[in-house]
């Protein structure tokens, strides 16, 4: 039975190498070669030490195409046009299903076409080596960031490959992101992700991991998403990470939204050991963009509003084309400076707003709940606690497309924007809560008229992309 | 009278959101939905069309690999034996491509209508009951409009 | 002695049929016909009624070219693409200038290139049914926006030709526009404006009118803008205006902005009689834009933002293009509805900031000295007491380009980016706010370590462009 | 050893506060800066220069009628017997132009060096220094920096 322990040196071993003969180039992966390349790096390229150490909100776009060249291009692009702080590496969609092959294929058909026939870089095609000449062409820290439920190879590949920062987890690259793949699995394989990181934590080479905080990215209710990341922060932390990044997705509201930042580094400080460097990052908003770029720009200058009150240690910016596609490197960068001026002006305004305090206790509440109960589901196992909440629905994520999870929780705006839970389904609450989350929508409710039913959960899906917070009706009923 | 249609998203897209609204506005307007989910393939549309005699197949793609997931789709079904109106909807071109030729691309496919997504789910829903020749019944109106 | 007295109707028609004649298009203006015309327009054209009913600020941008049809279609395109809720039509320089002769040069070249030979459109030259046919192709309210000191002529022609708002005053059409035109001149002009649009108030016509609150759009501190904003709105009063939107620009520093939105309304109706209905006008950002889009976009973010939590009746929209030039009308649009984004996903939400309360509080008093400062000065009339004023400098603005201010007060930014003076010259104001001002630049002083000096005005002046609030000293010193 | 510019804003143009700023910047390099102030005429730039002896001129214009305004300007300065460095900067065109061609027009026009509006004041003065052959002088260098 898995159960949040440490991987044994030897059992690391024997799937590190494995998972390496999974493809030809996991042969090229030397752990002591790669400690050495590590080492070589200059300290503006080391990803947890440029984080940890930096005073204001760092900026980071998504970007990842399938050509090495164009991705240095596209990496330099952002850094110097765009003035990124910390750069990505977007995977591509193959490598996530660990189709390496086709990934192969796509990866050949863009040398000879110079279409990107993938939606980003195939790190294990291009092997340690590729990765490596991607590193030291660019000159700032990059992550790693894909949405890979067995992310093993990936991971062995990139980390030998220079990169630093790896984001994901056992849940976040689940449920979010797959049907098929159950929790037990998913977590036995990021078990070895975060061993491996640690690994090269204890030879003082620390891997910055990343849980995916904003999960569906749509209207997930604040104490889910920290609760999430609270169980990944402390599994990557019983493998040995060090440095650990929990994350957000920004609900649009700008007091429930700091409330949470809050709430997510207090309680990660709290919840993980404390050898664990904690700190956070802010997506701007992640759920369905408005059609028009102009408006996009609101969007994302509200997200830049709310990092500069609620200053997380890092800020992932959208573009103004998210909507329509993937982005050109210019709209990636004017995301990156739109929220760059707005941090920028505000950030020196002292700006306190009232009910934060409030709002961030009712989210710590919560998330305690939901803690205990994983807790509780694994008699103090937190693996088997996790799996466990998930399968009865006691822990749950709205719009899960996954099997591992009921997806049956689902959530609402109340009258103020903020995201209440409106069906719990067997989400674990206190009574007490659940009767705060009721009366806030009851006033939204009356406010509209109407009663409370899928139909304003839905209107609340598409309201921020037709130009309001809150999905009231139009018009008449 | 109600008829049944099989929603899903192609390849191993996991976009959820957009077909659970579709969902709820297909039933909302009398339909009988047959929700695969995220990540089907193309097997597991043919088979459930199949099964539930299905009127139509409603597709799904947000990703950016549509063109991929969808070539020989229409060969699928009709190799199972389904002959249903089909069509896809989402964000179907990877990057910022002109809608007109992406809609040329998957009519050439084989599918009935091609939805940008900026659709919207009533057009969607007319636009069925106009291609299966429905009239939208008096009495699911107000629930439609609401 | 011109003093803060209503023009006798005698007076008012000597005046009007003088300055009819000063350009053949003067003779069309019918009084009469012109009301007819007015109560002839459809509800959702009057300026007055529209504004004053909204429930949320109303946005209006500015826009002007030389050609009728041009304009037709520029206006067209701002509302349907741009969703303004109110239009404007921006004049041309030589209007502004009163020369007509020169404007008329630039429209027939305009008419026969096709180019955009005049910055504005020539409302006089195209004389007053040039004007109707605008008013009766646009299905919204329009306002007349201009800078012009003597502007009796384009009253004239832009009221009967069915216009209902019209921007400036004496003070704020004067001191940041032109070097050479005394006060009392542009006093004298300006009675006559409001007299007419008085003349038309009385027969039911109620003729909006704004004074211009930005002034020199760089750096003004609020109490020298509000008092500004009350005396020409006490002086539209005495001529008979009855709807009068007081106009305040942008400095950046959100508490400060609220605040002083907040002041400029309750001010705006305890110093102008009851019978004025009062409104506010809040406009994005009137100093220098950075020369980058992106960066624009978050600029005007900021500006949204503030709106939603001051509420005024009005916001004055920014493009994206400003740094650059006369935007398209694409980017026109593009600013107004970045702008409709922010305050659409902001305004259902409580933002109660801390501070507000206080910085209204000063900025009231420090209002309150002024405008005593003016009645002293007038021996209780308001036209003498500016006109003596600004005179002595205890009157003053910063940045006036005008031979009749002293322009010798110099504002900065305080560590939190308020705006507070600097340099005080003979503005009068009392000690205890000096020393305030004075204890909020000693810590910024402090902060950056280096004296206060003009040196530090100047980066203020940049520092919006250059990407930040306060102009902090760029690496060492 | 110190020099005279001549600077001001012509037409009817009322931006003042770029010129506050660069009169501030070669004051503090060490100029003789006559500021003219807004709204200035071709006449009155061409008396001041004469009147002051000065090495250079230096207009500004924001608000979109340069090219109008400065028609004839260096054959008035001319007729008026002066011979000095003529910069011009600013906002040169109305709307969304190329500066290239905004730059070829003014040198058209006679202007010894054209500005477009993100000059740094630093880059203006520096170039004056060059044109009229001076050395930055050591004790001034950090109050430019500053
Ligand atoms: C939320 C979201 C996510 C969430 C999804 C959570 C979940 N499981 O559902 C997360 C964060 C996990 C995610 C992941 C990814 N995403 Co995503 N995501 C979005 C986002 C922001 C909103 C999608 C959404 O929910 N919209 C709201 C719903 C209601 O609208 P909708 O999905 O468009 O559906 C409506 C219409 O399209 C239409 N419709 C849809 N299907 C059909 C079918 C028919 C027949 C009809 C008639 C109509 C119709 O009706 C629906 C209801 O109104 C979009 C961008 C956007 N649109 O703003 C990107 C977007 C779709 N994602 C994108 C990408 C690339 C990815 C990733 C590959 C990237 C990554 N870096 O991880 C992964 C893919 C993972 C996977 N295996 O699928 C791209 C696609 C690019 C392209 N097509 O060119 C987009 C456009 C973002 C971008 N600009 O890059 N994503
Ligand atoms: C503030 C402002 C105003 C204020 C001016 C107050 C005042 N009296 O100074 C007010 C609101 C009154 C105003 C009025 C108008 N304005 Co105005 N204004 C601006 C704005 C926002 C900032 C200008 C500024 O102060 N910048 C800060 C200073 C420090 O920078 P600067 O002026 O660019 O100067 C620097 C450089 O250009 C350079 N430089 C300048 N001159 C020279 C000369 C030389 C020799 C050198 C080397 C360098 C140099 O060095 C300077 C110092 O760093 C600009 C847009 C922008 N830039 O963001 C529009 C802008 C200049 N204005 C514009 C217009 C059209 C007008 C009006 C005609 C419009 C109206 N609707 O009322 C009127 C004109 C009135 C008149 N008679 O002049 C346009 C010009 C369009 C064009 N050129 O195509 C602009 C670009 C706005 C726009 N996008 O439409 N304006």
């Amino acid at each position: 039975m898995i159960r949040d322990e440490r991987i044994p040196s030897e059992e690391l071993q024997r799937i590190d190498e494995q998972i390496r003969s999974n493809w030809s180039t996991g042969e090229a992966v030397d752990f002591e070669d790669a400690i050495e390349y590590h080492e070589s790096l200059p300290e503006r390229k080391r990803f947890a030490d440029v984080l940890e150490s930096a005073d204001s909100p760092l900026l980071q776009p998504r970007a990842g195409v399938p050509q090495l060249d164009d991705q240095v291009e596209l990496l330099e692009y952002l850094h110097s046009e765009g003035k990124a702080d910390l750069l990505p590496t977007t995977i591509d969609s193959y490598t996530r299903d660990n189709e390496y092959g086709k990934a192969q294929e796509g990866l050949e058909k863009a040398r000879e076409t110079g279409e990107d026939t993938l939606n980003g870089f195939p790190a294990v095609n291009h092997g340690v080596e590729g990765c490596r000449e991607l590193i030291d062409a660019i000159d700032a820290p990059i992550e790693v960031r894909h949405g890979t439920p067995d992310a093993r190879l990936l991971a062995a590949i990139t980390f030998a490959g220079g990169f630093q920062s790896f984001e994901g987890g056992p849940i976040s690259y689940n449920i979010p992101y797959t049907k098929r793949h159950g929790l037990e699995e998913t977590i036995e394989k990021w078990q070895f992700v975060d061993r491996l990181a640690g690994a090269y934590t204890e030879r003082g080479v620390r891997i910055n991991r990343e849980p995916f905080g904003p999960l569906t990215g749509t209207l997930v209710p604040p104490s889910i998403a920290i609760a999430i990341m609270l169980v990944e922060g402390k599994l990557a932390a019983t493998q040995g990470v060090r440095s650990v990044t929990l994350g957000y997705g920004q609900v649009g509201n700008i007091v429930q939204d700091v409330a949470a930042l809050n709430a997510l580094k207090k309680l990660g400080n709290e919840y993980l050991p404390d050898e664990v460097v904690v700190t956070t990052v802010f997506h701007e908003w992640m759920g369905g963009f408005p059609p028009d770029e102009a408006r996009a720009n609101g969007v994302i200058s509200l997200g830049g509003m709310t990092a500069s009150i609620a200053q997380p240690d890092k800020v992932i910016t959208k573009s103004p084309q998210e909507f329509q596609g993937v982005p050109t490197k210019e709209a990636n960068s004017a995301g990156l400076r739109t929220t760059r001026q707005v941090i920028d002006m505000a950030i020196e305004q002292q700006i306190d707003i009232d009910g934060i305090e409030e709002e961030q206790d009712l989210i710590e509440r919560e998330t305690r709940c939901l803690m205990d109960t994983i807790f509780d589901h694994g008699d103090g196992d937190v693996v088997q606690g996790t799996i466990k909440a998930f399968d009865s629905g006691a822990l749950d994520v709205p719009f899960a497309p996954s099997d591992s999870a009921a997806g049956a929780v689902l959530p609402a705006r109340d009258d103020d924007g903020r995201v209440r839970i409106f069906e719990w389904a067997d989400l674990e609450m206190d009574d007490d809560i659940k009767e705060i989350h009721k009366a806030r929508l009851t006033q939204r409710a009356d406010t509209e008229g109407r009663d409370q039913s899928f139909r304003m959960v839905a209107d609340d899906v598409d309201a921020i992309s037709d130009g309001k917070l809150i999905g009231r009706p139009q018009g008449g009923v | 009278m109600s008829q049944t249609v099989v929603l899903g998203v192609i390849g191993s897209d996991a976009h959820v959101v957009g077909i659970t609204i579709l969902e709820q506005a297909f039933n909302a307007a009398g339909f009988d939905v047959i929700n695969l989910g995220v990540q089907t393939s193309q097997e597991e549309f043919a088979e459930a069309a199949l099964e539930h005699d299905a009127e139509a197949v409603l597709v799904s793609s947000l990703y950016g690999h549509a063109e991929q997931d969808c070539q020989g789709f229409h060969e699928t079904l009709e190799a199972t034996g389904v002959d249903a109106t089909t069509y896809i909807g989402g964000n179907l071109a990877v990057g910022q491509d002109d809608f007109e030729e992406t809609r040329a691309t998957f009519e050439e496919l084989g599918f009935d209508r091609v939805f940008d997504s900026e659709t919207d789910t009533e057009e969607a829903v007319a636009a069925l009951r106009q291609d299966l020749q429905l009239r939208t019944p008096e009495t699911e109106r107000p629930t439609i409009s609401s």
